[in-house]
């Protein structure tokens, strides 16, 4: 059995190299990402409301915990393609770009600091998976409506709220249930492969 | 008597208006075991997701047992016809064996008492063994991947099962085995086989009936070894009868006839003609 | 028709005339213009002249109809925020009753102009995406020199992106093959099994990330050469030259662009309170 | 001249309990055509992947024994180099494209071996005329046939001029007539350029109509290496190891055990109809 500490740490001369696999990695998260994000929420049958639940941050999420930096870099760019494909302004596809970055990276960083284990064995795994989505979605949420929804005049000062909110609860509560179930189910097989990423880049 | 799957002037588009099927009939009998083959594109995948309501017609309809692909519920649908996909990996939703066919069951709302019965079933069946139930399925080879396919939706107790190229990426010997199965299960148990594949050898070993399909169209429909013995027609869908077919049609002038299916069967005219010929 | 990720572009069209740089180019610029003007009517001119250009690149128009149901939400997205959540300022003039809510100029002139801006933006993207292929940005991103593994990265996105449709179909299916439904369950076992599909996709993302790393260094494909390649022929470059035309028609762009910014800033034209709307109403 | 050496070569994935190879002993000449059959899991994948570096470079494990391309052992060797010399055509194109058309797909090896535009252009001719895929160059791969994207893979390692061409059953996903257009494409390598080739294959009807020499492997062994013809008839041993001939050959084996079928075993149907006719036209 191994433990969240282990799976972090790097061996006695253990050499790891970033490598072409994680180059592809990348981009199939990149695929991954567009699809689920174009594609995934339309046909939730939910009705109204699609619009603020995102299935894609969880390729962001997961992205980043098991993939690193390459994580990160994918759960920025897939956005550009899947904004694309549903007709959103190019100008502010770009500017989603760091908010998108963050919500990749927080959980990266958390499970990487705190060595938690991406199979979430113990209830701290899981306080971590949570809180780590939940701050990265709140950095996403201001970024979002604040910086570039509001500069670009969509949106009301008085309205913000409201809208940071519907982001924040629209990207966590997706992430939340969509990364726990990714995580449990896949972790272990991510772990044994080539492809993760125990530092950021190898 | 009433067919088990009815599928009446049945035509099928994609949303991108693709034609795949244009008027299509098809009676599938208690009893059958049937190969649906023709060239890549000629619409027998379509087809084959047609006869358990996965897609839904475009005009036609298609009865299964009664029940009317496009009203009936996917409860009522899978618990009739089952349908297995080609690439297992499509269809790995769990992160152990047993979980993963228990989830058929759980979706159509068992109690856990009766999943575990049909999972035990199902897996014994497809001849997994009791340790295979808490490995992670990524971590199967291919050919027991396969198997864990099939044994989810066993576990479904459909009537039909329907099985996408069953034997790609297998060798010969993995073949039989998997084709061996499902015979079992068609003989034993009664249950209605279809393959959808390019393998004419293991048709002509293993179906009885075959169904060629062309354009969209169904060109042929009959017994294998009266299907086989057309190679003209067949050609038009791009197929050949498996090779010691056509070695016997290559010997109609000594009198050899045009359906020989199985080598063991070719063997024995051979032998049969040297004996007697003199 | 030639099929893409997004749809289909017509076979031919007068736009394929243009270096893909030049389309690149068209997508980055026009994308500004709605940004610096006001006043709606001239945004909607610019999308008038954005569909004309449409109909004249051939493109079938029943693309477009993807793309109203985002419009129609960021219109009510964007009515809302500024009616029910514009909250209320001393100058605002009432113009009329909506049950108890008093509507008032000022917050929907503001929609108005909001929406009127992001309208043409969302047709010059439409524009682009109906008339480029995949390669076409591949080939722009070359031409500006972007790093060799910048534009493979993105390259073999897009074709993971195909590939992943194709997957996310399947996946669907296999769904309801083991009797996925979502009749009649309660909201949390919908949401819990419909999100399943999500798994299947990166069991395969995981089992192609090493066939496809293998596939790659069987054709001399290392990361090391990835970072280091110094020369690499960029064949596909020997399709496509800059014309004379191409030169043209970025300049005109750009031209375009610096008279309307002094156009507005330095002359003050096109802004809100120009606008025909205050006349009509304000009269 | 030789061009492929494996010497006593064993390797274990290092997640694995057992050895995959246990000593495989090769040796193949420039220009024949080897065919490599074996039951699933054998090692058949393993071993072709030691001749282009694929291992030890890119997977952990345990190498024992030496394999040579040329004369150089592949582990002294770096993988670029090997790969200049060895291509490899995997099993399931639709994981090996990765562009959004055919042409960049074919250029995209030319291009990391360094190669000018202009030669890029000449061998672009080449490959796709020998390959039937020069209709295909602006196509993206989601309007490809499988049939088509196997040949485009064999192309587009082809374009890189190995000496020697492996390919993983290339056949694997496709209908019959497919099947036949891929093997016309190999027929062809072999008879017009001469190359080298080894082919993974369980298909063995339309590989037995081309290839020089066959090996069986199982459980990690060479089991057996032979000339074709030579090959099939040691019937036996074949469906000992699980391994089924084309089946007029089958039919042949069965017959000759039970003494009805004097001299070698027919690969084909016109080798099996014509000593079948001569056989009853004696009788008569």
């Amino acid at each position: 059995m191994t433990t969240g500490k282990e799976i972090w740490a790097f061996e006695e001369g253990e050499k790891r190299r970033a490598s072409i696999t994680h180059i592809v990695i990348t981009a199939l998260l990149i695929g991954i990402g567009a699809v689920v994000g174009a594609f995934g929420s339309f046909s939730f049958p939910l009705g109204f409301g699609v619009n603020f639940f995102w299935p894609a941050i969880a390729v962001q999420n997961v992205g980043g915990i098991w993939f690193g930096g390459w994580g990160v870099l994918a759960g920025a760019l897939f956005p550009l393609i899947s904004n694309g494909i549903t007709g959103t302004p190019i100008y502010v596809s770009l500017a989603y770009i760091p908010g998108n970055a963050f919500q990749a990276f927080i959980p990266a960083l958390a499970f990487r600091l705190l060595k938690a284990d991406p199979s979430l064995k113990s209830s701290r795994d899981y306080i971590i998976l949570v809180l780590s989505i939940a701050v990265g979605s709140a950095i996403g949420a201001i970024w979002g409506p604040m910086v570039v929804l509001r500069s670009f005049g969509l949106l009301t000062a008085s309205s913000l709220p409201l809208f940071i909110f519907g982001w924040f609860a629209g990207n966590t509560i997706p992430g939340i249930i969509f990364g726990i179930i990714l995580l449990k189910a896949l972790s272990s097989v991510v772990v044994r492969s080539s492809s993760f990423v125990k530092g950021w880049w190898a | 008597m009433a067919a088990y799957i009815d599928v009446q002037n049945l035509s099928y588009s994609y949303p991108d208006g693709t034609l795949a099927l244009r008027k299509v009939n098809l009676r599938v009998n208690n009893g059958d075991f049937l190969a649906l083959i023709g060239q890549n594109g000629s619409g027998k995948t379509t087809l084959s997701k047609c006869l358990n309501g996965i897609l839904k017609p475009t005009d036609g309809t298609v009865l299964v047992d009664g029940f009317d692909t496009s009203t009936a519920s996917v409860a009522e649908m899978v618990r009739r016809v089952g349908y297995v996909f080609q690439n297992p990996d499509h269809q790995i939703f769990n992160s152990n064996v047993y979980d993963e066919i228990a989830y058929g069951p759980r979706n159509i709302g068992l109690r856990e008492a009766e999943v575990k019965d049909r999972v035990i079933e199902a897996t014994r069946v497809v001849g997994l063994k009791d340790e295979h139930l808490s490995v992670h399925p990524f971590f199967l080879p291919k050919g027991l991947r396969q198997r864990v396919a099939i044994a989810s939706i066993l576990a479904l107790r459909p009537k039909v099962i329907i099985v996408d190229e069953p034997t790609t990426g297998q060798d010969m010997y993995q073949s039989f085995e998997i084709m061996n199965f499902l015979t079992e299960l068609h003989e034993k148990n009664g249950h209605i086989i279809i393959i959808v594949t390019h393998d004419m050898p293991i048709v002509a070993r293993y179906a009885k009936r075959v169904v060629v399909m062309a354009m969209g169209q169904i060109i042929m429909d009959g017994p294998t070894a009266e299907v086989f013995s057309h190679p003209e027609e067949l050609s038009k869908s791009f197929v050949k009868p498996p090779q010691i077919t056509r070695l016997g049609q290559s010997l109609l002038t000594y009198g050899f006839p045009p359906n020989i299916l199985r080598v063991e069967e070719m063997a024995a005219v051979v032998k049969e003609k040297m004996v007697f010929t003199p | 028709m030639k099929k893409t990720l997004l749809g289909y572009i017509p076979e031919e069209s007068p736009v394929y005339q243009l270096h893909p740089l030049t389309r690149v180019m068209f997508l980055l610029i026009v994308s500004i213009y709605p940004m610096l003007v006001a006043a709606p009517e001239w945004n909607l001119a610019l999308t008038v002249l954005i569909l004309g250009l449409l109909v004249y690149a051939k493109v079938r128009m029943n693309t477009i109809k993807n793309y109203i149901p985002i419009m129609g939400s960021m219109g009510f997205i964007i009515l809302i925020s500024y009616t029910i959540f514009g909250g209320y300022e001393p100058s605002y003039i009432p113009i009329g009753h909506l049950g108890s809510l008093t509507l008032y100029f000022q917050p929907i002139r503001w929609a108005i102009v909001t929406y009127m801006r992001l309208i043409p933006m969302i047709f010059v993207v439409i524009f682009f995406f109906s008339t480029s292929r995949e390669r076409d940005l591949i080939v722009a991103l070359r031409t500006l020199r972007v790093p060799f593994a910048m534009t493979y990265l993105v390259g073999m996105g897009l074709r993971s992106v195909g590939m992943v449709m194709e997957d996310f179909q399947i996946v669907r299916e296999a769904e309801k093959a083991r009797g996925f439904d979502t009749r009649g369950k309660s909201l949390f076992y919908k949401l819990r099994k419909f999100i399943m599909y999500i798994v299947p996709l990166f069991g395969l993302a995981l089992r192609r990330s090493e066939e496809f790393s293998n596939a790659l260094t069987a054709r001399a494909y290392t990361f090391r050469g990835l970072l280091n390649q110094q020369k690499r022929a960029d064949y596909v470059l020997s399709h496509y030259h800059l014309s004379f035309v191409d030169y043209i028609f970025i300049f005109t762009l750009i031209l375009a662009l610096i008279t309307l910014v002094i156009l507005r800033y330095h002359y003050g034209l096109m802004g809100v309170e120009s606008t025909v709307i205050n006349k009509l109403v304000l009269q | 001249m030789e061009i492929v050496r494996i010497e006593d070569l064993r390797w274990k994935y290092s997640e694995a309990r057992e050895y995959t190879l246990k000593g495989v002993n090769l040796f193949l000449e420039e220009g024949k055509f080897l065919g490599i059959v074996g039951p699933n899991g054998a090692g058949k994948t393993t071993l072709v992947y030691t001749l282009n570096g694929l291992i030890p470079y890119r997977y952990n494990g345990i190498k024992k024994g030496r394999v040579f391309i040329y004369g150089h052992d592949t582990e002294a060797t770096p993988v670029e180099k090997l790969t200049s010399w060895v291509g490899l055509v995997f099993s399931d194109p639709e994981a090996q494209f990765t562009s959004m058309t055919v042409e960049d797909e074919l250029v995209f090896g030319m291009e990391n071996i360094g190669l000018d535009r202009k030669e890029i252009k000449a061998r672009l001719e080449w490959v796709t005329e020998l390959t039937n895929t020069a209709s295909l160059l602006e196509k993206p791969p989601y309007e490809l046939s499988g049939g088509q994207k196997q040949r485009v893979a064999i192309a587009s390692v082809l374009a890189m001029k190995p000496k020697l061409l492996i390919m993983d059953e290339p056949t694997s996903m496709l209908d019959p007539i497919g099947r036949e257009t891929i093997f016309e494409v190999i027929a062809r390598l072999k008879q017009e350029e001469g190359i080298t080739i080894i082919a993974i294959e369980h298909n063995l009807e339309l590989l037995a109509a081309v290839a020089d020499d066959m090996a069986l492997l199982n459980d990690g062994q060479i089991i057996f290496q032979a000339q074709t013809r030579e090959f099939f008839n040691n019937y036996d041993l074949l469906i000992a190891n699980q391994i089924y001939p084309p089946e007029v050959t089958q039919m042949a084996g069965i017959l000759r055990k039970e003494g009805y079928w004097p001299g070698s075993l027919p690969l084909n149907i016109e080798q099996a109809r014509k000593q079948i006719s001569k056989s009853l036209v004696r009788a008569v």
